[in-house]
């Protein structure tokens, strides 16, 4: 038997042995999963036992290092776990952007120190993690970020807001661009750091998206006092840090977009969209009532369809060892639109329906796909805008002149 | 047609401009929304335009009206578009106030016109149920024959400016089935009446909206608009009419989306240059215009064919809706884009217009709908 | 009564007095019209009589001075003229560029003796005129043309190629943008020029499209000697006049679109597509077949009433007096692709019909919409890209950042 | 599914995109447009390109195939579409080829399947009658008994490839109406028999095509394919297969169409600088590349689903169709509008990619009629 066999029938065992059979099958989404943290919240009392002896074997972190608190475990191993764990509906111990974001990125560009102060940390759940990128005046334009990083001695001292924070109300750490030299390109002077939001002249306030409240916050940096060994990479060096992790969140918002529109509901021989439609407006004959609706869902469910299997294209060529080409972009683009046509195609199945902000009158799945349709125009915004997506294919997919 | 503003219409549409910039920005339907207010508008302010004769444009000089049409009113209508004015000059005005107009009695009309034209009083008619979708004639209230009078039940969705309306106009079925034309009729009912409740609703876009609940409301026949079954017309007829006067709102809105996203192309630096400066921004702008331009034609001629009974003027209405759906959602949405990450937040105002579009695009029938209605109409 | 009536009166009485009764109702199109020209040929014999006793009396150029050999009238009064012909179905006794084009160019910018010279001819329509100003290098970046004109004395000696010179082949004269000086700004060094094509030096040849024949033609200057007064305006300020011609020309084309796809076929309660929708697709109950295909062409059909009320909209304004603004860069874009949907819709009503390129098999109306489909996608190209009008748009109308 | 090439289709896709290029650039389809010969290819080059193995791809290997599938005879198809080279593997190797291999009897295989696959001989399929649109089973022609065989009468249109063909294949109402699916059989017929006239059509794409007349043509039993009365469900497999190799001829043709464009844009100046440094321009370009990407993904899946026999194959034919005719027509219509007044002359190339597209998308279905499939085939 293969050793990957043997790894599978104990992995099981163990899983089978360790978890709390309270949390077996139950459904965790984004929002209630266990992001860890001091102000950590868990879904049920379980996860939090499920966290600690996950964590204990190394399996919030299945591929980091072991020394770091990881499991240690190779691409196919971890292949493996996810698969068993899916085999036996066990959800993750561990979500968030430590695991996602930072954690990969200390791998590979932190120090020695740095690795082993942060990575057990987040492998425990014990600090959670945020992202403070964006500036009101550096959206599309990143590198034109202006937080001002004044060196004092073994100090920076740093004083700027960023904004598009997610989860910053909730975080105990930062990692950000700051500025530490305005003399040169804007690319150059950039400083990836690690900044302690308990710090004094930390303030976070959340941000009112149109759709409502949202995870996004404000977070605002007066004169916080930071030692210059939370300097990732060398000072000046941050730019190249931060791209290596834009690539990569492109990659996971395209993912996260990946099936848009493409989950067919129980019990019906027809898929989501046009079982909505058929409910809402009804049959003529075999056919959907309305004729345009008719077209516009079948013309979206067959686009979803080619976009599916694009990205599968590009998964199965990578997995037969072709080098990735530049297809984040795409993907990013057509994915994002792709939500998008989705939640403005349920609206307006919904018709006058679907016009509820809240409270009497309103279906609460109306309600909730308004909010949706709203959430999803920053789709094409939010990790990169659809323009800057494209201004990406033209320069180096398709090598035309700048 | 003439598809140009003469000097009334000119000078009309420059007082409203003027005024309702002044006294009512869209900084002041901002301070409604987060005062939570249900109502939503200011009565006081509403009366303050009928003064100056806004809300009797469309009707005739008997009953204190201007005598002018629905040309005239889609100018102040614009106004109110362009900077979110919520005064109920579509719920009252246009729907109430055309549905006494065209199927009153003497009576009825001499009883609330008047108050609807100086904004003393608030007449709302309930044109939709939930679940109907943009079908006028699916309809489950019923009204049945009690004496000498009808009794009223059934539930109505979205009543527009019905919350401190003073009467509520209920299409009720007295014959047929759902979704007849036949069988439907009209009856004004007055606020207090017992059995009837009206519920404020939500909505995306802050209009004054509500549920209408008749739990064995009795009227009387002198309260019928329309004669008993014969509601249906009157109701198309009405429906038509606010249609286009919600596309000359439109029209305003989508101008003053467009506007503030050229503004923001002119004024934002990216890369060392206003982000107007690239061309892929400039042409789909150049493409927001061009829709912008065929919206208000179509608005335009529409109101026009209304007033002057073209034979040509359902299609029009449908074409009018139709094209300000598209453009007013293609203007908030590249608008939206445009600003990128703070035109998703509640902060900046395109995104009321972006949701006011949808509200809009979903009443009175999407462009889908009035793509069926053209093809219909042109015998295919 | 009125002056304008007591014309009125005369004019139908002169025109039923002097029109030959073989040419009333007589349907010309732009093909088989008078152009005139010393290779002039006529629809039939009469035409060329009424041609005759037409510009005799003036009316082949009613408004321009009755010294050049025009009508003297005044836009009222051509406007009842053209009413009155239109009431007795006379087609008109001349067309072309010279009336169109040239004419007015020379009316604006030509002095005494260039007008005297040139505008009488082309009221007899013994000239006949085509345009020289697009060249291989030069297509939406016409000041950047490089036909040379060297001073020798008082003549030019001109050498360039010149594209899309539309009828050259059957044309007399050329009028031309030339640089005389390649110092500075591209704009400046630009001569409009009047060419004999008779002069030594002139060769043309047909240029044939993807859709077969066309009237469009390259003409070759080699060392064509042009007499210095030919210059209209002064030396170097040809692009001033270009411009002027520039913005008329894309008003002609837009007015030529104005109507797109919204003739009513006779003897049909439909008009022109649905009926041909209908005819090939057939209905389904009360509705076209193909509810796809019935979408679409309500939407071109709302589309082109829309573009058409767009377009009656600015001229109710500029009759009531209002500044024209800057329309007729958007009457080009939509106007054309109005056109190119138009066709496209036709082609794919008719399927598989629709393939054919000549010959056996093929139903002529198809063979027609195949080649008008493909001649379409010209439209949006010449007379300014739908990507210039773009730039003129943003630049002129909504005054955007260069 | 595995939606990247294996070993050995990368290889075939070298070996023919390398040997496509070398001996049919598109100039050598050029060639034969002029020479106005009227069978559009050349036999003998067919033959060469058969000798390689390229006819057999999908046929089993007791008939002389290499008993592979779709999958690898789309990628010889992909570099025939990317020049334009006009070789009949689409009427012949697959129309033809696939109808004797499903429904052929072992005679028929035997005396047809090999020389289709060495190239030596030339089978049509005459799919569809003038009028019919994209209805397969809206034939006129009729097949009736008379003593032990059937006398064939009609007319059938733009048969692929039938000019110069040895036998065309021909659908014949047996039973039932036009329309209806059963009541279809299919014959045999060998060139040169009584009544049989095979007359050229000239296309704007300039492929290979024919109307076949049929006057009193009598036919035998034994060249009857799928049985009497049951050609119709062999007709749709055969389309569903022949869709799926247009497609990888679309894919090769969109492409090499977005090369040229891409090619142009980065060498044309204008206003002093590469045309493709425009913004607009660009972004243009990259939703067409994104288009050719999706397209290029549902042409691959559907030839494998049909490979597979996998239960989704109908709606993945569909989906491939519809995208590709959309994508295509992008490509090229953005390539002409890009390469500007040169793009609308004979003398460059893009146009006939721009012909090639049209044909395309009206061949088996437009996008459409396979948008209208695939929501059949989904239940709505």
């Amino acid at each position: 038997m293969s050793d990957l066999e043997t790894f599978r029938q104990e992995t099981r065992s163990w899983l089978e042995a360790n978890t709390p059979k309270s949390i077996i099958g139950a459904n965790v989404t984004e929002l209630d999963g266990t992001w860890g943290g001091k102000k950590a919240t868990y879904a049920n009392p379980d996860m939090k036992v499920w966290l600690d002896v996950a964590a204990e074997k190394g399996l919030t972190a299945p591929t980091w290092p072991s020394e770091y608190g990881g499991g240690g475990l190779d691409s196919e191993q971890a292949k493996v776990l996810a698969q068993e764990m899916k085999a036996l509906k066990i959800p993750p111990p561990l979500v968030g952007f430590g695991l996602t974001m930072i954690g990969p990125t200390l791998l590979r560009f932190g120090n020695e120190e740095q690795k082993s102060e942060h990575l057990p940390k987040i492998c425990r759940g014990e600090i959670r993690w945020c992202q403070g990128y964006s500036e009101p005046g550096a959206g599309s334009d990143l590198a034109s970020l202006q937080t001002k990083a004044i060196r004092e001695g073994d100090e920076f001292v740093i004083t700027g807001t960023k904004v598009w924070t997610s989860y910053a109300d909730q975080a105990d750490w930062i990692f950000a661009l700051v500025r530490d030299d305005s003399s040169g390109k804007k690319q150059e002077g950039i400083t990836f750091i690690l900044i302690d939001m308990d710090d004094p002249g930390v303030a976070v306030s959340p941000i009112l998206l149109i759709s409502g409240k949202s995870p996004f916050c404000e977070t605002h940096l007066t004169n916080v006092r930071v030692p210059v060994k939370n300097v990732i990479n060398e000072i000046g060096s941050g730019w190249t840090v931060a791209k290596a992790l834009l690539g990569h969140e492109r990659t996971m918002i395209a993912d996260a977009f990946g099936g848009a529109g493409l989950k067919p509901k129980k019990k019906s021989t027809r898929s989501f969209l046009p079982d909505l439609a058929v409910t809402h407006l009804g049959l003529d004959g075999e056919q959907l009532a309305d004729a345009t609706m008719r077209g516009e869902v079948a013309q979206f469910e067959m686009d979803s369809r080619a976009f599916a299997l694009t990205v599968q294209r590009t998964k199965d060529a990578a997995r037969a060892g072709h080098q990735p080409g530049s297809e984040s972009s795409m993907f990013k683009i057509y994915g994002t639109e792709l939500n998008q046509r989705r939640f403005e195609l349920i609206v307006r199945i919904l018709g006058p329906d679907a016009l509820g902000w809240e409270g009497e009158g309103f279906d609460e799945s109306a309600l909730n796909a308004t909010r949706e349709w709203l959430r999803s125009r920053g789709n094409s915004i939010e990790g990169g805008t659809s323009e800057v997506q494209l201004n990406i294919i033209s320069k180096h997919v398709l090598g035309l002149p700048a | 047609m003439e598809l140009v503003l003469n000097e009334d219409q000119e000078l009309i549409a420059k007082t409203a401009l003027d005024f309702v910039a002044e006294n009512s920005p869209v900084s002041r339907f901002r301070e409604l929304r987060d005062s939570g207010e249900e109502r939503g508008y200011s009565a006081k302010f509403f009366r303050e335009m009928a003064e100056l004769g806004w809300a009797g444009i469309p009707f005739e000089e008997e009953v204190g009206g201007a005598g002018m049409g629905l040309a005239e009113l889609c100018l102040i209508v614009e106004a109110l578009g362009r900077n979110l004015a919520p005064e109920p000059f579509l719920g009252s005005v246009t729907m109430g106030g055309s549905t006494l107009a065209l199927g009153g009695n003497a009576a009825l009309k001499k009883a609330w016109l008047p108050s609807v034209i100086d904004g003393t009083k608030i007449v709302a008619l309930a044109h939709q149920e939930a679940g109907a979708r943009y079908d006028l004639f699916k309809i489950g209230t019923t009204a049945t024959k009690s004496g000498d009078g009808y009794t009223l039940s059934g539930e109505k969705a979205q009543v527009l400016d019905a919350v401190g309306a003073d009467a509520v106009i209920i299409p009720a079925r007295t014959s047929g089935a759902s979704g007849d034309a036949s069988g439907i009729t009209l009856f004004l009912v007055e606020k207090g009446v017992a059995g009837l409740s009206v519920q404020p609703q939500s909505r995306v876009d802050c209009r004054n909206a509500a549920i209408v609940k008749l739990e064995g409301v009795s009227c009387s026949e002198a309260a019928i608009l329309g004669g008993v079954d014969g509601g249906g017309a009157l109701l198309e007829q009405v429906i038509d009419r606010a249609t286009v006067v919600l596309c000359a709102e439109m029209v305003g809105g989508m101008s003053e989306a467009f506007d503030l996203t050229l503004e923001y192309l002119k004024e934002r630096d990216q890369f060392g240059v206003k982000i107007g400066s690239f061309q892929a921004l400039q042409h789909r702008a150049g493409r927001v215009y061009m829709e912008v331009e065929l919206a208000r034609s179509t608005a335009m001629a529409a109101a026009r064919a209304l007033d002057t009974g073209d034979a040509d003027a359902a299609k029009l209405v449908s074409l009018a809706k139709a094209k300000c759906s598209e453009a007013y959602v293609l203007a908030t949405n590249e608008g939206v884009q445009m600003f990128a990450g703070v035109g998703m937040t509640d902060e900046y105002d395109i995104g009321f217009y972006m949701k006011r579009a949808r509200a809009a695009e979903l009443t009175f029938g999407d462009a889908s709908f009035h793509r069926d209605r053209w093809a219909k109409l042109g015998n295919y």
